[in-house]
């Protein structure tokens, strides 16, 4: 397969934007990223979404994105992976340009969370779990990451205020994204007064739902020099699975589709993590990140925030986190989320962050997309091209 | 309105239907057409016998639409004696009182209610083992 | 790109399968095809499919069908095209496998259509058009078609009775194919006599909705020693798209969709109309067969009807259509439509359908698999290898 | 109750307010951000007059959900006098009478209640032009 890169960025803030529907978002996401490209046209679109079937009455996205971007019989397809959904786009499209079928293609993660109430976007968002054995109990979509959080300070013998540093570090970075939702710190105090979702899990745990579109631009490494974006590599894309329902799994606590994820992506991308400088995780929910941590071969099992505490994980730490805020503190538009962490660690590679927030030295960085409780995982690994 | 899945489902929900590997002896529960251990499709149904111990619950304070007037609930992971975990809600006992490791036997209870004219799901609940 | 062939088969017979659940559907098609094709795993899964999420509450599909497929941690990922979604998930498969990331890749299409009353169903299939423009006005997906064929009617001044022809013969040929799910011959008389579903489309112009999966194991041509299966070559599997609602194209009755996608799958496969044998085409309703058979290239504007009744569209005529029933006779579980046209055109090629069916000395075969009213068309080109 | 697009969509029901583009000149409706002519992203609103001719016309039988308690009703693509087709609802006339090349006009009517308690959703249908 030959070699992939990303081209142009492009993403609108995430918020409520009643104002604008899904292909309004989508389009300008994508244009925007063209535009940085450089380019007029592309040879086909990806489009990550997980729920417009469901909150927008709107399926055949692919379609629409490319019709309303001006893109008039270009190949537009959606790709379906829950909240995995935007790097699972990104992932056909280096299929796509790596298989030679395509040279230039468009990425475009979109969702519309608040077009209903609270209660019917939490009822479409639980459709990412099994539908029949456990969404029909009452489980919601929080209540399965509780249960892993309640476990895990059971083996583990955390005090649950322990995972503050989390959210606190998410919302830390946020305040310099301008398109992050949650732009102001939260206190410990305020963490420890939170309250309940699901118990354990309180609002700061929480990734707030929210509307948002980003884009990318995948080229042929070998073509960059025919764009006016600034390039980055892409190492690796690589996707692993694991049950689709929480309570199939054997060891809960162990994300298995993370594990073969990560391990396919530094594979390819010939890399430790000790070589990872700084790592967009998948911070749906804290224990989310702490788990991930785990399998993706950062800390030790049970060590997670331990080694969050010990080794750093803000902008100066040995292991930045969420530097544009994560799912926290920039929101959680489901199938947009993958793709604005790759637009999130591609401008940190490529320096154009606040300098509050940009790490220096960077040169190879991860993000982590998480569908379900983890039944599908997409580890994406970039590298700045000197 | 789903009136097919819930005939579809009720002997899962009524009787624990799971399946039995007739190769591998490996017991599944949903029942699954596949056997993850083997990979064989010789299969017979196997009723599991609704004890166990919990592995893990939460109590639910924001619920998806269906069940938003009865938050808060609490749903739990339960390791079935045959060595199998499900998912399920708990009855008759207070949030407060569940723990893990907690030992729990089934019970048929109302689940919800598909609004005003719909029908009523049954199904399996978990509730304390009540000592004799 | 490297060559790609089709090495397996499996398929549910098309019915309204009230006691089984999306799950056991794609997975009782996957398993079959693979072993057909004599395998045990393969390295990914591309699930077609529209209406889970509306229909089941379950999204997520790729994930679930993988875990209960018994293939634990292979990469599954849904594709979303509308009633395309099925053959975009082979095009998929054959980037994967065309790119050299993949050697063998598994394609379920699946649908559950029957999960609740005909007007919800009616309602989630409108979703394939535009939500704030067509669909918010009344307008079903039944509609749209009819909108087309009360303009075709018009322009060409055909009598309605003279569409007949087209679910007569696929009427005639679904009676020889044990998955279909309309196995009867229909008549002009009945044709004639049909109550109406949107004027002028009548109950025998519309293909019936129903629950149903088909799949197909995908490997590279160089490998296809490897397996056990009768391996087909896939020539191309090409994607043209139009606009996503019907009023905003100029010249509605000329599907470019269609024209896209055919001159690309004609480029590609080295092939011109007339060296195709048979044509496995998207007969939703009768009018989209005869404006399909004329943006193919088979015949000219306004003339499908006499180019059908001269040339011969029966098993023994100059272009069989819809030979193993079509979507009107083997019915329409719209995201497994599309795998289930290849599924017949590759058993076709193979020589193991029913002998009253059996296409004598064929060769070349085209599905083509429609989206919306043609927002998203794909054409794949078959061919027997020797 | 999708409250946000009922909002965000009043313009084009009730004004048929679409874009024209800067550079071009071509007129879109719905609105888009792209000008499918010239790609340009400069654009700024036009409210159409809502005159035009029936390009097609049906009469729906089996409706969705929805609109099932109005059915049968008649639904047609218009070609506005400004050369841009639309999709809307006929009104004030019986299904026979309706005919391509037809002249019709705008008016607002109400399109469908969402439910008993729920909104009223208003917006363009189109009648014959009455002849004075
Ligand atoms: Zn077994
Ligand atoms: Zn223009």
């Amino acid at each position: 397969m030959r070699k992939v890169a990303i081209i142009g960025l492009g993403q609108t803030p995430v918020r409520e934007h009643w104002e604008s529907n899904l292909r309004d978002l989508g389009v300008t996401a994508l244009r925007d990223a063209m535009d940085d490209a450089g380019v007029d046209t592309v040879d086909g679109v990806c489009v990550g979404n997980m729920l417009s079937g469901a909150l927008s009455e709107q399926e055949h996205l692919g379609s629409l994105i490319v019709d309303y971007a001006g893109l008039d019989g270009v190949e537009g397809m959606k790709i379906e992976a829950a909240c995995g959904s935007g790097a699972a786009a990104i992932r056909m499209a280096v299929k796509a340009v790596g298989s030679g079928l395509m040279d230039t293609v468009g990425v475009v993660g979109v969702e519309k969370l608040t077009e209903y109430s609270g209660k019917f976007s939490t009822a479409a968002l639980a459709t990412a779990a099994d539908a029949d054995y456990e969404t029909t109990m009452g489980l919601s979509f929080v209540g399965i990451n509780a249960l892993l959080m309640r476990r895990y300070l059971y083996e583990y013998k955390y005090d649950k205020n322990d995972f503050s540093i989390f959210p606190i570090n998410a919302h830390k970075n946020s305040i310099h994204n301008p398109n992050a939702m949650f732009r102001y710190e939260i206190s410990e105090a305020q963490y420890a007064k939170s309250k309940h979702i699901a118990e354990p899990i309180n609002l700061l745990d929480s990734s707030p739902i929210a509307d948002g579109a980003a884009a990318v631009i995948v080229c042929a490494q070998e073509n960059i020099s025919q764009f006016k974006g600034k390039p980055i590599s892409i190492l690796a894309c690589e996707v692993g699975t694991d049950t689709l329902a929480l309570d199939n799994r054997e060891d809960p606590l162990w994300l298995k589709g993370v594990e073969r994820s990560v391990k396919k992506a530094y594979y390819l991308a010939d890399v430790k993590p000790k070589d990872i400088d700084f790592f967009e995780v998948h911070d749906a929910f804290s224990i989310i990140t702490a788990l991930s941590l785990e399998a993706s071969g950062f800390a030790e099992r049970g060590e997670a925030i331990k080694f969050a505490d010990k080794i750093g994980i803000g902008i100066k730490g040995g292991l930045p986190l969420t530097t544009g805020g994560g799912l926290k503190g920039r929101g959680h538009p489901v199938g947009a989320t993958g793709v604005y962490q790759v637009v999130e660690a591609a401008k940190q590679l490529r320096g154009e962050v606040a300098k509050e927030v940009q790490i220096e030295n960077n040169n190879i960085a991860m993000a982590q997309n998480i569908g379900g409780s983890g039944a599908t995982v997409i580890t994406t690994i970039l590298k700045r091209i000197v | 309105m789903d009136i097919p899945r819930y005939w579809r489902l009720k002997d899962q929900r009524y009787r624990l239907q799971g399946k039995k590997c007739l190769d591998c002896g490996n017991l599944s529960f949903p029942p699954r057409l596949v056997c993850p251990k083997c990979k064989s499709r010789n299969y017979e149904k196997y009723f599991f016998i609704g004890k166990g111990t919990v592995y893990s619950h939460t109590t639910i304070y924001q619920a998806p639409d269906r069940f938003d007037h009865i938050a808060p609930y609490s749903v739990g992971l339960i390791d079935l004696e045959e060595g199998v975990r499900i998912t399920a809600q708990f009855t008759d006992v207070p949030a407060e009182e569940l723990k893990i490791g907690m030992k729990v036997e089934m019970v048929i209870r109302q689940i919800y209610e598909d609004g005003p004219k719909g029908p009523i799901l049954y199904g399996y609940k978990f509730r304390p083992v009540i000592s004799v």
